[in-house]
């Protein structure tokens, strides 16, 4: 897939970065402002679509970004579940926030919210990245 | 008044599935009813001049919007997301087998 | 009460483990292709385990989180299990074992192995979130998890039927949900509360009007187009027979019953409650589904069509069982509900152990396979006597049960139409069994092989199933299993106390 | 404010019928992208700002979806004649729109009107929501903790969906 002209192409390389920081910042502050796991992990995506887009890029490693997209996204995933089952395992409920909640309208005061958070965040992020790969690879007639 | 027109909105995606043919359009035309519904559902939360959601300071008592009707939304618009993604995906590889986006055309061709 | 608070915490498991063994598969499929089979048979064998282990608790209440009610409001989402959502359980993976058995050696013929697995496993996790949650919102989640996960597996092997299938099976199963979110929103915005129980609760008290009916008619067409009942059934004979045969055993078997019969029974029954008219519209879809289906199957010629429209005439004597609201008439519909379950997959794995054996579908190509498959031939000749209603076998009791309650409560001519309906499957399966497994083999036929061992395995399983079922209506086995399931219906508002003491 | 609630909605009622009626398919997309960011308007004005963000994130990946696909295969949209069971169909469907239309109105009279919404599960969420949970954002505290059941199956349907797109879109489905 080709990518655009030159001057989409530097631009998008500065902008990839900060698009990218916007949303780890909404995902980490998620349980504060409006926002979350998945607004963040919506617009983390969003980076990484820019850059695809808009460099262009040959098949052979996009494949490989297509494994990594989904290893990334079980591992999000796996974590959101290992968070849930704790809760069972120890006896308790299914989803209790275990974690202690600290002083309130400061960063680390949620409990499990900012890990749940976190693991919604990548899953969200890897998941919205393969699919746009998966349409990228769709060729006249061939994709694996 | 409002109810009333997330339903003609719901209604406009509903003729859009029963008449077009093209089967991108009746992806878009999913897409709009499930839009319709998010905006039902946001208005039904909605309370009078009340502020969104979020808790400014621990100590004095401020008159929210209903919180439960936001989560369902933010849980239905991934859903539609989702679905819709699924569709496009179907429907390019139909349309890469038949040659063709157009039902009857689809159906006269599998025979 | 201490067994009951100890068997409570099992219930969240039905849900986590399935979806862990799925993102677990993901994870660890690039190191073993083996493991993965080993993984999604020794859960699904753990969940049936499980299931049975719970056989002769009470309601059974599990507040996800433990939040407790505030003021006698529930406050988070529930997980109920009572006999009506343990009866679905147990087929639910009962079916799902013995399909993943059947698929071990079926999916060689399919590339992608561990990425079959994991979106057979969510399937999994899908149908038993639906059975056991206790909240409208959480029953619409996980049946949308179970329908996109059945909507990819229908369009698995990517042929170009195939794929049209799928497309036509979406689209509707979309709308369906559109319709079933609709009718959440307008209850929500009645009585400000997502718990079934507390949606009776509330409900209970207010004059039934505009709203109420109008959200019984939305989840009576979403869970009518999900539940593939008759004026809503256009995907399924495309759906079923494209799908790979172990798939299309789990989704006539188990889908179209714990995604569509069951969601609609639980919500109108225990929650919204069920008006006399809502009853007779039932009642009528009922029996246009039984005739129009096996009418229609008898124009077909491809095996797996044919029992695609039987899947529909069968659900037909559930619904019918189900809707005339009268104990027996109950114990009927339920009990067919199981016995359909079993002789259905079982006939889908025949279908399917023909395909893999002789690579075609059609009735016309095939023919005498009994001397070269038998044991796929006697099997199928049990699974076609069973749907057919022949005493010794399972099918024969549910559908006398059936058609007694229909006599019972003076529909006469609703339970002559039974017995004419169950003659013409008869018939059908009759013509079904002549073509393809009678008669001597035509000479391309003549170097086919048995299947191997795990379809083989799986469908004698299945057979003894459907011959012992029979045995589940004696006295003593009867109160175990079957009547806790009646009783939850036949007094349906009980729910809503016995959930929120 | 409630003047501006229902220009939007009017606005993306006209966009919708654009993406319905328009004769290419981008031209279809790209009116479906004005029904989607009204609808965050639409958030904005009904205080959700939550929904706001994720919606308008979202609208932007299913346009780029949506016009992926429509580059990959054709822009044009298929040539409909007018024969006879056109006509029928349409009217049909005019008609069942009609009778819809009056059933859902006849229902939206009975609901509570727009403004006050009946809170009885959600009293405790806005009382007990910080003290509870700890969280500022009540939305983000019913999601992951009081619902956090839905979340688990709703990243649930979005990981099927990926599993479902590369079982969809891989190039061979049955070995020979």
């Amino acid at each position: 897939m080709k990518g655009m002209t030159e001057i989409v192409r530097t631009i998008s390389r500065l902008l990839a970065g900060l698009i990218f920081f916007y949303g780890v910042y909404i995902v980490l502050f998620g349980h504060l402002t409006p926002g979350g796991g998945f607004a963040g992990g919506v617009i983390i995506s969003g980076a990484f679509i820019l850059l695809i887009v808009a460099n262009g890029v040959d098949d052979e490693k996009i494949k490989g970004e297509k494994e990594r997209a989904g290893f990334l996204e079980s591992l999000g995933i796996f974590l959101f579940w290992i968070i849930a089952i704790i809760g069972l395992c120890t006896g308790t409920f299914f989803f209790l926030n275990f974690l202690g909640k600290g002083r309130p309208l400061n960063m680390f005061s949620a409990g499990t919210i900012p890990l749940c958070n976190i693991g919604v965040g990548i899953e969200v992020s890897a998941a919205l990245c393969s699919i746009v790969i998966a349409f990228i690879l769709v060729k006249k007639g061939e994709n694996k | 008044m409002i109810y009333f027109l997330c339903g003609l909105l719901l209604l406009v995606g509903l003729s859009g599935i029963l008449l077009k043919r093209n089967l991108i359009k009746i992806v878009i035309s999913l897409t709009i009813i499930e839009y319709s519904l998010f905006m039902f559902l946001a208005v039904v939360g909605y309370k009078q001049n009340a502020l969104p959601p979020i808790v400014k300071s621990v100590t004095e008592e401020v008159n929210y919007v209903d919180p439960l009707p936001q989560a369902i939304v933010l849980t239905a618009i991934v859903i539609g997301l989702a679905t819709t993604a699924l569709l496009v995906a179907l429907a390019v590889r139909i349309y890469e087998k038949y040659g063709t986006f157009d039902i009857r055309e689809i159906r006269r061709l599998k025979g | 009460m201490n067994s009951s608070s100890v068997a409570q915490y099992i219930l969240p498991v039905f849900v986590a483990m399935p979806l862990g063994g799925a993102f677990l598969i993901q994870l660890i499929k690039k190191i073993s292709k083996g493991f993965c089979d080993i993984i999604a048979n020794f859960i699904l064998l753990l969940l049936l385990i499980l299931s049975l282990s719970l056989l002769d608790n009470p309601l059974l209440v599990y507040k996800v989180g433990g939040w407790m009610p505030s003021k006698g409001i529930p406050i988070g989402i529930y997980l109920v299990l009572d006999g009506f959502s343990l009866l679905l359980l147990v087929i639910i993976n009962m079916i799902g074992l013995i399909s993943l058995i059947f698929s071990i050696s079926y999916m060689k013929k399919f590339t992608n192995k561990p990425l079959y697995y994991t979106l057979f496993l969510l399937m999994i996790a899908g149908m038993n979130g639906v059975v056991l949650s206790g909240d409208l919102f959480n029953i619409y989640v996980f049946l949308e998890v179970a329908a996109i996960a059945s909507y990819s597996l229908v369009a698995f092997g990517t042929e170009a039927d195939e794929l049209e299938a799928a497309f036509k099976y979406q689209v509707m199963g979309t709308v369906a949900s559109a319709f079933i979110l609709l009718g959440i929103i307008i209850i929500y915005s009645i009585t400000g509360t997502l718990n079934l129980a507390d949606v009776g609760r509330v409900l209970k008290d207010k004059v039934i009007e505009a709203p109420i009916i109008l959200t019984g008619i939305l989840f009576l067409v979403g869970f009518g187009l999900k539940g593939a009942m008759m004026p809503f059934h256009a995907w399924l004979p495309d759906a079923h027979p494209s799908a790979p045969a172990p798939i299309s055993a789990m989704l006539s078997g188990v889908l179209i019953k714990a995604i569509g019969v069951y969601a609609l029974v639980r919500i109108m029954f225990c929650s919204i409650g069920v008006t006399p008219l809502f009853a007779d519209i039932m009642l009528v879809i009922a029996v246009v589904s039984m005739t129009a289906g096996v009418f229609l199957a008898f124009a077909q010629w491809d095996f797996k069509r044919l029992l695609a429209y039987h899947s529909i005439s069968q659900m037909g004597y559930v619904m019918l069982g189900i809707w005339l609201m009268t104990p027996l008439g109950i114990l009927g519909g339920l009990f067919h509900m199981l016995n359909h379950s079993v002789f259905k997959s079982l006939l889908f794995l025949n279908s399917g152990a023909v395909v893999y054996g002789t690579g075609s579908r059609q009735l016309k190509r095939l023919g005498g396979l009994n001397q070269k498959m038998p044991i796929t031939g006697c099997t199928s000749f049990i699974a076609s006597m069973s749907i057919a209603g022949v005493p010794p076998f399972n099918g024969f009791w549910s559908k006398l049960i059936i058609i007694m309650a229909c006599i019972q409560s003076h529909h006469f001519s609703l339970a002559a139409l039974a017995v004419l309906v169950s003659i013409m499957t008869l018939v059908s399966f009759l013509k079904v069994q002549k073509y393809v497994f009678f008669g001597e083999p035509k000479q391309e036929l003549k170097d086919k092989k048995e299947v191997p061992f795990a379809m083989c395995f799986s469908m004698i399983l299945l057979a003894f199933l459907c011959i012992i079922m029979g045995a589940l209506l004696l006295p003593g086995v009867k109160e175990l299993f079957i009547d806790p399931a009646v009783n939850t219906l036949v007094n349906g508002k009980e729910y809503i106390s016995l959930v929120l003491k | 404010m409630f003047i501006i609630l229902i220009l939007l909605m009017i606005l993306m009622i006209t966009g919708a019928i654009v993406a319905i009626q328009s004769k290419d398919l981008l031209s279809a997309v790209i009116s479906m992208g004005i029904v989607g960011f009204g609808l965050t308007l639409v958030f904005l004005i009904l205080q959700a700002p939550d929904l706001a963000i994720v919606q308008i994130v979202v609208e932007t990946l299913t346009l780029i979806i949506l016009i992926a696909a429509i580059l990959k295969t054709t822009m044009k949209e298929c040539k409909v004649k007018k024969s006879a069971v056109v006509i029928y169909s349409g009217i049909a469907t005019v008609v069942l729109l009609i009778v819809l239309l009056f059933i859902l109105g006849d229902t939206f009279e009975r609901l509570p009107d727009f403004g006050c919404s009946t809170l009885r599960m959600s009293e405790y969420y806005l009382e007990q929501g910080l003290k509870k949970t700890g969280a500022a954002n009540l939305v983000a505290s019913v999601i992951l903790d009081f619902r956090a059941y839905d979340t688990l199956g709703e990243a649930t349907v979005l990981f099927t969906a990926v599993m479902g797109i590369w079982a969809v879109l891989r190039r061979k489905g049955r070995k020979k």
